[in-house]
Formats: structure tokens, C-alpha cells, sequence
């Protein structure tokens, strides 16, 4: 029986639309989940995970396969199968500055506020950048306007929320979206399983 | 009883029943491979720190030279013995410890025991090096139903690449099919719906009738097909991998690693590479039994 | 005018409740702050934050003071005045087990999963133990029972959610509190007004 | 222009006008010093590893040696010049960087540019050597009121430890008042109610006359309220602080702090220390100004 | 064939007959001592850096800690099972290369392997482990009239310059004996005739008799003779050495060598020493064969 | 007074009027530089160590990177400011000490403390470069008539070996002509009668009349030549040099130096060469003054 | 006057009649020197040195010039000019092994004994050898013969002493020949005095 | 057969004449061995070496034994027994300076020339001196009168030399004497043989 991390965030309803419209019913035993982590349905043994969690759960083994946006495979260097690109949630991982300013070194390193610790700083160094992290939790808006950072590195929807704080990206850095993602081992040992679920979540072959 | 006191990150520290036992199937699979032929050696903890060697502990020792800690045996053991090789073939077998401060698995014992072979000088032999691999992994107490035989071939993945793109492969392309990321690599390289549709099979593990011929890799496919052929009557599951296991690989030729079913881990691989020396360079091609996984896998 | 940082999660209705019963009133202009981050009232400007980035707001200066419990404290490393502990949100940062297992080092590192990476690390060597983190964002329950860790550590409020998914308290590590933090430049510039912050949240002198 | 390349941790690259300020301001600040008969020295950028060198690079050098890059020049002038003082006092001033891998504000100039200046061999002199670091302060340009000194006495909380609960201070006691957790602490140290008050009060900042006697430290306080008073009338403002600013500090006396009002960092310090030489310890007194913090706090 | 390649100074490469044979001692060594109880354990390469492990690779790891690779297992075995001693006493045995950037003995191969065994919280059994160490050394295919075993008492040669001067020993004085330079001894040490002379001949090897009791260590030196008279018998030589062997030795208690005719150098070794716990500390007693000595004292 | 306490080899730690002496200096020639649009740079002790920073001290840093302390300004100015070089030409000088374990020279000051100044970004320059600094050395205090320029061209020996040769110069003939080893030389290379004996008078410093036509550089030369006939009546004496002062200098254009009459040493010197970026290479020139030597040739 | 180091050793006599030769007299005032160790003659003055300190003086200015054989200037790592080779005293420096016997490493670092520490340890890595160097001061047949090293690393003249000792050269490693070395700088200064002694031992322009 | 190491330098007139005194004739023998390295007399296997070379040689037990000054010894830092001192060739190893110069740091390493390259570094480590080796084969006494070095230390019989070369001792940094020196092993297997070489050299048990 397959193990599928599933993120429990802003991930999961567009993800159970999907698998429902080919043909994968997730919904009803996530509702019925309540305060279960683990609900078994379609074959599958699901797992209630936080999104930022899926990468670790998959890539040590913990579950055969998950879904989980690029931006944290990549932060939690995840060594995991990106088996199919999920067809929503798409959005950029942004350099943001405040209105109107120009980031750059000043005689100093220049200090990048993130929820991205390791993925904003390998980016900052692929572009030459000699970047302090500031690691933040959640709250980038704020410490770019009120000078904790110099600038944010950041996932940008629609950018309204930056444009409320005074905000605006300045470079694109990455392209994100969701993946469906395996553990290697997993890949190889489940192979049928996998791809049978691949093409529920609307993969072709 | 357990081993208590900290010590340095990715060095081995055993106490109990688990190093005896360790010692034991060591000593089996020296035996055996001595009996076949291979001479033992005994390889350095330090060398001077090459590329490869990245990863590893390294430090500037006192003669101003970068030292690091072996993190591997075959290029280790290749770089030694090279000078060597000027007098005719030689095979040979080892085990020991290996040092790396960043674990690739966090849960199993790191696989920091290796136990191998290798012989220099000779052709091919990529087949001989996978069925005495999986002679050793089988002394080494593994049930062969317990095992999956992963099959690459250096180079396929670049092959591919060039054959499909009619351009020399970028590495980040490489890369992305080492992920299996199909989608990103399609958004970068256009290709007809065909060949598109085969880099998918190929990448999901589908059979190569559906996709060899349309990548032009066919030929070298054939390869993997029949080494596929030779596992099944032995009851050993086998997959093809279009992508090598491991960026960076020194492998040029064959490429396999063996899976254990619970410890979803590489308990064992290896193949083909070369050997370079002042006198030019020489085929090689060895294979390695990951000895606290296998263990593991055997339930010890 | 003191800027003062509030946690928007779990501490936020306890504090304002307290600063209410001591006559400082807060909870007006939080409500009607809407999607605002930065809201002033009573002399005050309030910096709602996400509960573990107060501390590094208040250390880099961005915020004059803030609350935030001992677990973000440490976890962030963070040098900041402690002048008062809250009287409420009191638990406990606890070792937690499969139950009925011991946790062990058997011959290899023993692997912890923890939201708290740094003072897991640090509590752990100091007992002495050889120790791997796994760092996750939340889901640590189902680390240990699926194995993913041989034990975790976490702050155990009940101890219900654990009981659930077949897991104990083994070691009690840490106490924890909400405290009212301080940064030190601002603790000398602005002492009166920290002083009367202090007292409106309780704090006799 | 900016610095773009990046350069390991902790280091200085500057680039742009703002060398040439600060070198203006040092050696403004210099000739100050060498007119107040402070002899210039130019100190080692490497020192044997001590372990106050904790937190700077370290490494073994080709001779087997720890050797550590300098973090901070006051222990490094002392005990390179230990040795000359069996020949009597001695005044010397100083200026450069000091390297910190791990620096503690993000957001300003790490204090990485030290100028400053240490007297050795006389008695007591931190007053004096206050007011020499205030003049070095306005001579950088920051006005006397973007200023606030923090006071303290090295072994003021363990003595306030002491007396209060009649025993030897543990070190995290003083950990606890250093962060003012005077919650925790009565915890741990059950005090009476008059006492307790009374640390409160004096971790909080209150008048000393509100807990100086009660905590049994009137003596040792009044050193510091002596201090304030001097500084009142030049419109520098003042707090007593009763737990050292930093752990493992070296100063064993008055140990003070000057504080910018809108960079909310450390421009400049100083205080009482030993020096040890062969021949027997001796008094030591110094102050530094962090250039950079110092210019930031400025505006420039 | 040889190891050809240069290596880092003091690491082990070992290729061709040699190493099977060295295994196969190996082997049966382990063999003996886990018969006799002990368990194998496997320690590692790496350990933090202590004050003893001077002499070795040393480097600050990227967590900014001094790391050093093991120089000998006694040390490193006591540190990392201390605290499974709580439990009860223990006996362990191990075989591994050591690191030694700056070897002993030029000619020969350096003391790179040693094969050893401990034994935990029991008090006394010296005499068994030089037993238990001859048998080692036996069974590693040496003769006992190959054999010369030197004893001493640590202290020893400290207790006689306390009861001949009346003083603590100063450490150049016990460095004196070392190397039994009498000579200047007596010039920093007055002494009369008589103790003068039979201080001569204890650092000369004559018989206790002629010395122990005019040095007031009569009592000390009996359990050496004794140690004589049970080695005689088996046709093992011995030699009484009143000062260490080596400066900054861990043994506490006796002090053992076994010295090869043909090599000139030390084959095993041994003692009783402490164990620091966090409960105190414990008695320990172990012996140890430097296996590459004993193979090439053989004729291999 | 004396700087007294050892220093780990190769920093300079002064104490005493030399270093008011050298400061003042170092104001002079810096003022005389910003008085000359040479924007003041504040370079890092530390550089991620490349090949050319062999020699210094290296070390592994808690990141895994290798990582070297400065041995020389140049080099890591060019590698620092590369990237502002896109906004067009710039002017830079700098002043500060490097560190190098193993000095040169044992008698005197090593040359750790250099001022030097650069310019990126336009062509030639070198006459410039060494007028300027010659302005440098004189403000220095030394005299015109002790100082004595060594002129030579980068490529100048390989064009020699490769005209007369007719084959491209391997690495060992450059080294012997920089040592001057005709005859060595002219056993490795047969050359005609003629050639020879140019090659030798070019190497023992002959008039360039006698030897560059011969050897094929004349054109090469007839650019030192007038160079200097620049120098002559200002009243310093000048050499052609025919080889580089230094194996693996990074000079590719002009390479000057300025030798000091007593102390027989390198006071300044300087050079074309050429800055990477990443959109291409760019010209450079630059020139450095040695403090420490110019000080002491001056007799301070 | 030009400062020039003169070999004390063997190297003396030949020297003197090589100038002799040409015209420059040497041999009287050195005849005269007595316990002297400064000579002023011909315009120079003389230095009387052990051959092997010749170079150090030299490359560190004590010296301008001076005469030195290659196998001291290599082994003191002198970075000296080398003007003009004598035409007397060649010799070779040879791997030197016992009769009959090959030398091979054996599982260990070969042990070479040698007077030249650093130009053998330097020979014996450029040809792949991983060695261990005896330093010795001269007794180097016999640490060969009675097996101190395995091999020994010297000047090999007639071969004579070595057959005597059962010992035979078994690989040439260098060709070694008394040179007339200067200072760099003092080269520059002093060029024309430099080429007047250069063709005063026979130096061809 | 005791394999004696036998200085052939300034020790060996004295060492033969004390030997002969105490009943051991070693001169015949010597004066017969003409280019002889070996000679065996009297129960003897004499090693005629280099003085500087015996230490070595002992150490590493290509001799049982043999005669060597200590500062030989020390600086080999050869690991030996020092049996007896004998009583002749007493001398002082000393720092010495140009007459009427103090020897002082001057703002960097003072600059010591020595053949002593470690003994002297060692010693000079231990009095706090921040020093430079030149290493130097012999001609010290020019290197303090040319300037070369700073000071020299070398060994001190009688000041003659150095007076002549305008030098004088300044610190007697230590007192130096031949010893009969044996290999810790060989001592211990030849124990007998060894006390009665020490005998016939004058040595009293």
C-alpha cells in the first residue's frame, strides 16, 4: 500500500479537486479524517502532513511518495523523484524591495530577510550576492518596511499583500509549483503503484 | 549496551553484539573474495584531497597541503594502486571505513562500512562485477527477493539529451532527468509529441520497446535489457534507470546498485570506470557491499 | 513611541486579556486592524508578527520590545532582556517516545525530530547524547510513529495529542513561558516607558 | 559603488567614500591619542588561539599550532606587551580590524573596526579612561546627546549573588540577571520580600537608592553614581546596568558602554582589567571606539 | 608489488602478501580474545581533541571544534565507553590503524596497527594482561625467546626522588632518569655515596637487590620481581626499568613492554591505568600488539 | 622597546616610534594618492583562497571552503572589484599589511606592509604606474640616487626561447633564464654561435644594441629602452631585466621593480596585467610600495 | 668592492687555478689569510666560507657573489643568479642502493639517507617515490651498508668509496657543477665588477 | 657483539686515551682501519661516523652505542640512553653578539644564525625570544661580524675565535658534554655488555 504525504495547507483543497477529477475520490476520507494523521482510502495510506514537512517524509523514507511545492523540495535539499508538475498553485519565489529602492551592498553584506533560509541563500550566491540571512517565520512584509532587512526573498501570488506594505519584487528568482514527488527506493520498488497514481493526479504517459 | 559518548560527525562508533556479527560476515566476504582471486589490501584513512573527495573532512595539514579523509574506496584505491597497473591486471579487495560528516540517511546506519572489489586492467566485465556483487550481498545474509538491481549506463542520460536535442547536453538538463522532472525539462528543450512521450516511459520505468528506439539509445539499452534477463530466473527484481543514481559519478560504463526492501537503501554497488596513469588510461570496473546496511536489511 | 511586537498566534488572546485586566486596552485596535501589520493605540505601536519571529525583531532592534515564549527565545538564540514572565501559557519542552519504548542510541546517532532544531541540539548534547535533528515545521507526531525519528522533542501542553498517536513525555527538558522581551539599546533609551509597558502586563516592582 | 564579490564572514571590504571618512576619522582620532602621549602600535593580525580567541577563525597551523585570526585587541595588546611592562607603565593606542566570522547585528557595519587605546601598570583610571573615550566619540563626530553610558562593575551581580543568598554565585545565576529574568531567578533563590523587591528595582533601572543598600552593594554602587553625576552636566545620559553586558568579559572593574541613540548598538567602550606577566599581574585600563558603528551612528 | 603512490606521512598502505597475512593474525588474535570474553568493539577514526592526542592530525571542524584522528586506542576506548561503565565492569578488544603524521621508527613500519583488549572496573590484573599479552604475542608467531619484556611501575621513578631528596619530584629530574642520565642527576641532586650508587645501579639494570631498599621503594619493586620470576620459566627475558618508557604515559600502575630481539623495537605493551567517569573514576588494565612490529619480528 | 612575545611567522606586530614613523609615511603617500583620484579601497584580511594565494597561510573553513589569508593586494583587489568594473574605468589605492609565513628575506623587515594603487580599465599605463611610483618611493623619504629600476616585459624570456628555438618554450628553460643559467640553457637548446653569445650578454645586462635584434625582441625592447632614457636624468640608474623577477607572476605587459641601494631589496614595484570579469578581461596597471623596506633603506 | 664568498673545501684549489688562469691572483693573499676569514685582494674582498653556507650568504646579501656547487645552492632552496658554470668538479648525484639490490618500497615509505635533506626529499617526490629522509652529516655509506635507510642519496665522483662499501649508484637523479652565483640585487648595483669576475674565471660574453 | 659507533671528529684523540687508560685499546685498531668504516676489535664492532651522525645512528639501532656530544643529541632530538658522561670536551653552548651589542628584538624575529637549527630554535622558544634560524653549516662567526644574523649560537671552548672575529658570548644557554649513549632496546637485550663498555670508559656503578 502506497504511503502519500499529503500537505494539509493551502496545497490540499486544489490537490483533492484534482485527484477527483480523474477519478481519485480523497475528499471524503480527508474530511472524515478529524484529528487522524494517517486515513486510509483508494488503496492508499494517507499521511496529514504540514507542506513544508512532505520533502523530509519522502526523501528519508517515511512516506513513498507526497505532494510539495518546489520551493520547499529545494529549501529542504530533498533528494527526491519529481514525477509530475501538479497543474496549479504556480507562483515565483521574488527578491522584493520597498517601493521605489534599488537593493544593493552597501560596503556590507547585503541582509535578505526569508521563510527560505538555505533556497534564499543558495540563489544569492548564484547571482554573486554576499547576503546575510535574516531567518524569519512569516513575517518577511514587515521586516523589509521596517528595515530588519534590506530586502525579502519571497513567494509573490498576486502581490497585493506586498503592495499594502509598501512592497514590490524586483527580480524573479524561481518559477514554483507543486510536484508529485517519490522517494528513490520507493520509485524503483513500487513502480506500477506510483505511475497508477501519476495518472490519477492527471499525469500522461 | 550502547555507544554514549559523542563523537565527530559520520565516523563510525560500534559497541555489542552488532560489531562482532559485523566482523564475522566481514571475514566471510574477504574469504570469498580472496578465494576468487583478489588480493587484499589495506588502503589509507588520509589522502590528499582531490575534487572527488568533496564532502568529506579536509584540512591543510602541516606541510601546507590539502588532506582529506577517504569518503570512498574505488577512487581511493584507483588513484594508489594506478602506478601499479603499468606491470598487467590486477584485482583486488578491501574493507573498512569510510568518513563523511553528512550523512546521506539519517535513520539507518550511515553507509560508512564498505567492503569491495576491483579489477583493473581487463574490458567490460560490468556483468562479473554485478554477479559477485550479489554473491556477496547473498553470504552477506540478504534473501535475493529482498533485493531490487537498479541498471544505468553512464552517459545514457547525455546520450539522450544529445540525440533528442541534436545539441550537447547542458548539465542543468542532466539533472532535471536525474529528478525525473519530465515537465521542466520539456519546457526547456522542445520536442516532437513522440519523442516526448518516450522520455516520459523512459523516465517512469516503462518498458524500453516503448521508448529506446524513439530516444536513439536502442543499442545501448540493449545492454541493460540483457542483464535484466540474466537476473529474472534468479528471482533478483531489476529496474533500468535512464539517469545515474548519483551526480558527479566517476562510473563510464555500467552503473547498478543494489536496493534492499526494507531499508528502502543502496546496500551494495558498483561498476565500470577508468583508471588514468602516466601511461595513459586503463579500463576498471569494481563492486561494494555497504556492510551496516546490508545487516540492517537483514533485520540484525 | 514604544514599539512593541505582538504575537499574532496562540499567545495573542491571553495577552491582550491580561493587558486588559491591568488597564492597558489592546484588543480595539487589534480587531479593527485588518489586514494591517502595524497598528498604534495607547501610546503604543503594535507589530503583529508571527509568534517565533518577535524575538529576532526585538533583538536586530526592528521592535523596541515583544512577547514571546522561552522556546522562540532560545530556539532563535536570540540576546534579548527577559522582564517578565507572563502568567500564562505555561508547558513544558519534553523528550517524547513511541509508548512503551526506551529511547536509546544503538550503536548510531539517535535521530530527533523537533520544530526547535537549534535548543533541541543544544538540550540534547547536554544530556550528553549523540544526536541527529530532523527539522520539521510541525508534523512530529507521526515522525516518531512512523518512524521517521526515534523520538521527538516538543512542548506538551496536555498531552492528548500525543496519547492519540501512541506516544509519552519521557524527559521533561524545558519549562517554558511567555515572557515580555526587551532589546538592550532600547531597555537604556526608553527605560520609563518599558517600565510602564511592564506594569501594564502585571509586573510589580 | 558597492563591494559586490562575496568575501568569507566577518571580514571588511570596503569600497566607495566611505573609506576615506573613516580613515579621516582615524587618523584624526590617532593624532588625538599619540598628542595624549599614547604610543602607537601596529599588532598581529594572527595570535596563537587563546581561549578567549573562541568565535574567531581557527586553525592548526603547519607547525601543529591552533592559531586563531583576532577578534578583539585589548586581551591580544596585553599579552603581546606584557612583557615590556616589567620596565613600568606603559600607554598605547591602536587602530584596525578584527575579524568575527559570526557577527552580532545584521543589519549595521559588523564591530569590526577598532581604534583604541590601553594604559598599564596604574591603579584604578576607568574614570579617566571614560572620558578620554567620550572625547574620541565627539572627535568621531556623534553628538553628546545621541549618547547614553551604561555603567557597570565586573562581580557586581555575583556579589549581589552573594549577599543575598550567603553562597557562592553559580554561573547560571549570573546568566539569569545578565538577561534579567528576575522571575526565574527568585525561582531558583528564594529571597525575602524587601530583597526581592530590590532586585527587581535594580534590574529595572530604578534609582540605587532604591536597592543599592537592601542588596548590601551601597559601596560598590556609588563608585557609579559618582560617575553619572560627572557626566550629567555634559548632557550625556547615563544608566547603571548591574549585570555585564557580556558574558566572559574580561574587565574585572568599571566596565562601560557608550550606546548610539539611532544605530541602538555599542559605539564604543572600555574599563578596568589585569594584565598577567611573568613577574605578577598588573592593573590595565583601556577604551575603544567602533569606527564603523561610530560613522553609522553619525550618518554617514 | 608495492604501494607506490605517496600518501600523507603516517597513514597505512599496505598491498600484496603482507596484508593477507596481517589479516589472518588479525583474525585469529580477535578470535583468542573474544573466546576469553572479550567484546569487540569498533571505535572511531575521529575524536575530539584531547591534551594526549598532541603528536596526531589536528583540525577545526566546520562546527569550529578541534578534531583530531586517533593516535592510540586506550585512550580513545576509556573516553567513549566511560560512561557504559556505570553499569558494571567490561571487557572490550579492538584492532584498527592509528594515525602518526611523525612515526616512531624510521626503518620499520611505524606502530601503525594495534590489536588490543581492556578491561574495566576491576582492580589489580596487570599480571594477567601481560599474560594474556605474551599469548597475543604467541599466537602472532613469535617466539618467546624472541621476547624481552620490560617492567615498570608508574611513580616509580618519582617515589625515588622523593625519598632521596626529601622533595616533590621537579619533571626535569624524572625526564633525567628517563634517559638515565645519573650523571647530571647528581650534579641537580645531592646525594650520599650510598644512594648515589644504588641509583646508579637501578638506572643500570642490576639486580633490585643491590638498590631497591637503599632507594625506600623495596616495596614497590618486590611485585616487579615477582613479575620476573613468573616470566623465567617460559624462557621470556625481562628487564626491571625504573623510569617510564614514555613521558606522559596514561599508566597508573604497571607498565609493561615486550621488545623484539630482531627489531629492536617494541612488539606489545600494556598496563593498568583510570577511567574518568562522571561518577568518579575506575581502575583499568589492558595490553595491546603493534601487529605490523610483530609480523616483520617474525621474518614477514 | 621591544615587540617581545612570539607571534606565529610571517605577521608583523611593531611597537615603538617606527610605528608612528611608518603611519606618517602612510598618510603621506595615501593623501598624495586621493590627491590624485585614487579612490581609497579597504580590502579583507581573508580571501577564498585561489592558486595564487599558495604560500600563505590556508585553512578550511566551518563551510567546507578553503579559505586564505591576503599574501598580496594586486591579485585581490582585481578579484574584489572586478564586478564594479562594468560601470567603466576606476582608480583605487589601498594600504595595509599581508601576511606571509615564509618571508623572503631573513634580515629585515619582511615586505608585509604594502601601499600600492591601481587603475582598471584603460590601456597601457605602465610608464605612469612607475613615475607615480617613484613619486611614492621619493615621498617615502628615499633618495633618487638609491634606488635602482629593474624593467622587464612579461613574455619577454618565452619570445626569446620561442624565436630562437623556433618551438614554444617549456616551462624549465623560463625558470633557467630567470636564473640566469646560460649554460644550462645552451645545453638543452643548440643554438648558432651568434644567438648564443646575444643570449648570453642580454642575460649578464649588455646593452640591449648587442642582443635584441639578434634575439628577435627588438621591438619589445626598444619600449624598455626608452623608458629608460626617462629615468636617466632624473638621476636614477635602470636595467633591463630579461627575465621575470618571479616564477608565476601575474604581470603581462610592463614589469618594474625598485631596488634599494643598501638594503639590496625590492622597496616597490609594479605592472601591467589584466582583471576577469564576466564579460571579459580588462587592462590594468598598478603599483606598490614595500613601507617596511623603504623605512629601512631610508634608515629608520 | 665586490664582497665574494669563497668555498673553504675542496672546491678551493681548482678555484684558484681557474683564475689564475685568467689573470686574477687569488692564491697568495688566501695563502696568507692565516685564521682570517676576510681577504681584500684584487679588488675584492674575500669571504672564506663552508662551501655549504656559500649560497645562504649570497641569496641573503651577506654576500654579492660567491662560488657554489649546484647540489648546496638547490639544497639550501638559494634563489641566486647563476652566472657562469665552472669547468671543474662535476659530479653526479645518484640514488645509491647496496650491491645487487633493487630499490622498491615495500609496503612503507623508503628510508633514504642523505647530506641533502631537502633537494633529495624533493628529487625522490618528483619521481614518485613516497619517502622518509635521514638526515645525516656525512656517514652515508655506512647507513646504506648497515641498513639505517635503504638507500642513500649522494655525490657520486669515481664510484671508488662506494664499491669499497658494497654499495653501487643505481639512478642518476642529478648533474651537479660548481657555479659563480650573485645576489639578484646585487647583480643590478654592481653589474660591471660582476662580468669583470665572471671573465676572470674564464666567462665567455 | 656490541656494534659501537665511534665519533671520527674532535671527540676521538680523548675517547681513545680514556678508553686506553681503563684497559680498552682502541687506538691499533683505529690507526689500522685506513679507509675502513668497520673494524672489530676487543669484542667490538667499531662504526667510525660523522660526530654529528652517531646520535642518529644509535637511535634508530644501527648501533647498540656510541660517543656523541649532547648538543648533537639534543639537536637530533634523538630518543637515547645517556649511560655516562665523560670527562672530557666539556663546553658551553652560547648566544654571542658583536662586542659591545645587546641583542635585542627590534620590531620583528630576531635573526639567529646557528648549526643548531633546532636546539637553538628550542632554547631560544623557551626564553621568550620571537626568533628566525639561519642555518648554517659552519660559518657563524661572519654571519654576526657581515650582518648575516643578529647573533649566532654556537657552541664556546676557550672565546678565541670569536675574539678574533670581534664577537663575544653573551648568555650561556647550555652546558654541553660528550656521552656514552645506548639504544633503549639494545640495552636492554646486551644489558652486560653494556656496563662493561661503560666501565671501560670510566663509568663507576
Amino acid at each position: 500500500m502506497l504511503r502519500f504525504a499529503v500537505p494539509k495547507g493551502r496545497l490540499l483543497e486544489p490537490l483533492v479537486e484534482l485527484a477527483d477529477r480523474h477519478g481519485l475520490a480523497l475528499g471524503e476520507a480527508l474530511a472524515g479524517a478529524g484529528r487522524q494523521l494517517v486515513v486510509e482510502t483508494a488503496g492508499l495510506r494517507l499521511l496529514l502532513l504540514k507542506d513544508a514537512d512532505v520533502p523530509v517524509y519522502v526523501e528519508q523514507g517515511a512516506a513513498d511518495c507526497g505532494v510539495a511545492g518546489l520551493d520547499q523540495i529545494l529549501d529542504r535539499d530533498a533528494d527526491v523523484l519529481r514525477l509530475l508538475r501538479l497543474p496549479f498553485g504556480a507562483c515565483r519565489l521574488c527578491l522584493i524591495a520597498r517601493e521605489g529602492e534599488v537593493v544593493r551592498e552597501e560596503g556590507r553584506p547585503l541582509v535578505l530577510a526569508s521563510k527560505y533560509q538555505r533556497l534564499a541563500g543558495m540563489l544569492a550566491q548564484r547571482r554573486g550576492l554576499n547576503a546575510t540571512l535574516v531567518p524569519l517565520a512569516g513575517s518577511v512584509e514587515l521586516a523589509a518596511r521596517l528595515g530588519l532587512a534590506d530586502a525579502v526573498v519571497d513567494l509573490v501570488e498576486t502581490g497585493r499583500t506586498l503592495r499594502e506594505n509598501g512592497l514590490q519584487p524586483v527580480e524573479e528568482w524561481l518559477a514554483v509549483a507543486p510536484y508529485l514527488i517519490a522517494q528513490r527506493a520507493a520509485f524503483l520498488w513500487k513502480c506500477e503503484e506510483m505511475r497508477a497514481l501519476r495518472r490519477a493526479l492527471g499525469g500522461q504517459e | 549496551m550502547n555507544a554514549p559518548a559523542p563523537v565527530p560527525a559520520g565516523v563510525l562508533a560500534l559497541v555489542g553484539e552488532q560489531v562482532r556479527r559485523q566482523r564475522e560476515v566481514e571475514q566471510r566476504l574477504l574469504d570469498h573474495l580472496m578465494g576468487r582471486g583478489y588480493q587484499l589490501v589495506h588502503l589509507p584513512v588520509l589522502e590528499y584531497a582531490h575534487p572527488e573527495s568533496n564532502g568529506g573532512y579536509r584540512f591543510v595539514d602541516t606541510g601546507g597541503q590539502l588532506v582529506g579523509l577517504r569518503t570512498d574506496f574505488t577512487p581511493l584505491a584507483a588513484r594508489l594502486l594506478a602506478p601499479c597497473l603499468e606491470a598487467g591486471p590486477l584485482s583486488i579487495c578491501y574493507a573498512g571505513e569510510v568518513v563523511r560528516p553528512r550523512p546521506a540517511r539519517l535513520r539507518q546506519l550511515p553507509e560508512l562500512y564498505q567492503l569491495g572489489f576491483e579489477t583493473y586492467g581487463l574490458d567490460g566485465g560490468g556483468e562479473d562485477a554485478l554477479d559477485l556483487t550479489l554473491e556477496l550481498v547473498a553470504l552477506a545474509g540478504v534473501a535475493a527477493s529482498d533485493c531490487l538491481v537498479s541498471l544505468s549506463l553512464a552517459g545514457l542520460a547525455e546520450a539522450i539529451v544529445r540525440r533528442t536535442t541534436g545539441r550537447p547536453p547542458r548539465p542543468d538538463l542532466g539533472e532535471l532527468l536525474r529528478q525525473k522532472d519530465a515537465d521542466v525539462f520539456l519546457d526547456e528543450v522542445a520536442l516532437p509529441a513522440g519523442t516526448a512521450r518516450a522520455l516520459r516511459a523512459a523516465l517512469l520505468g516503462a518498458p524500453p520497446s516503448l521508448w529506446a528506439a524513439e530516444l536513439g539509445v536502442a543499442e545501448e539499452v540493449s545492454r541493460l535489457v540483457r542483464l535484466q534477463q540474466r537476473l529474472a530466473p534468479r528471482g533478483v527484481a531489476s529496474a533500468i534507470d535512464v539517469a545515474p543514481r548519483l551526480a558527479g559519478s566517476y562510473y563510464d560504463g555500467l552503473d547498478f546498485a543494489v536496493w534492499g526492501r526494507s531499508t528502502q537503501a543502496v546496500l551494495a554497488g558498483g561498476g565500470e570506470y577508468r583508471v588514468e596513469g602516466r601511461d595513459g588510461s586503463r579500463p576498471a570496473v569494481g563492486g561494494c557491499v555497504y556492510l551496516g546496511v546490508a545487516l540492517e536489511e537483514r533485520g540484525c
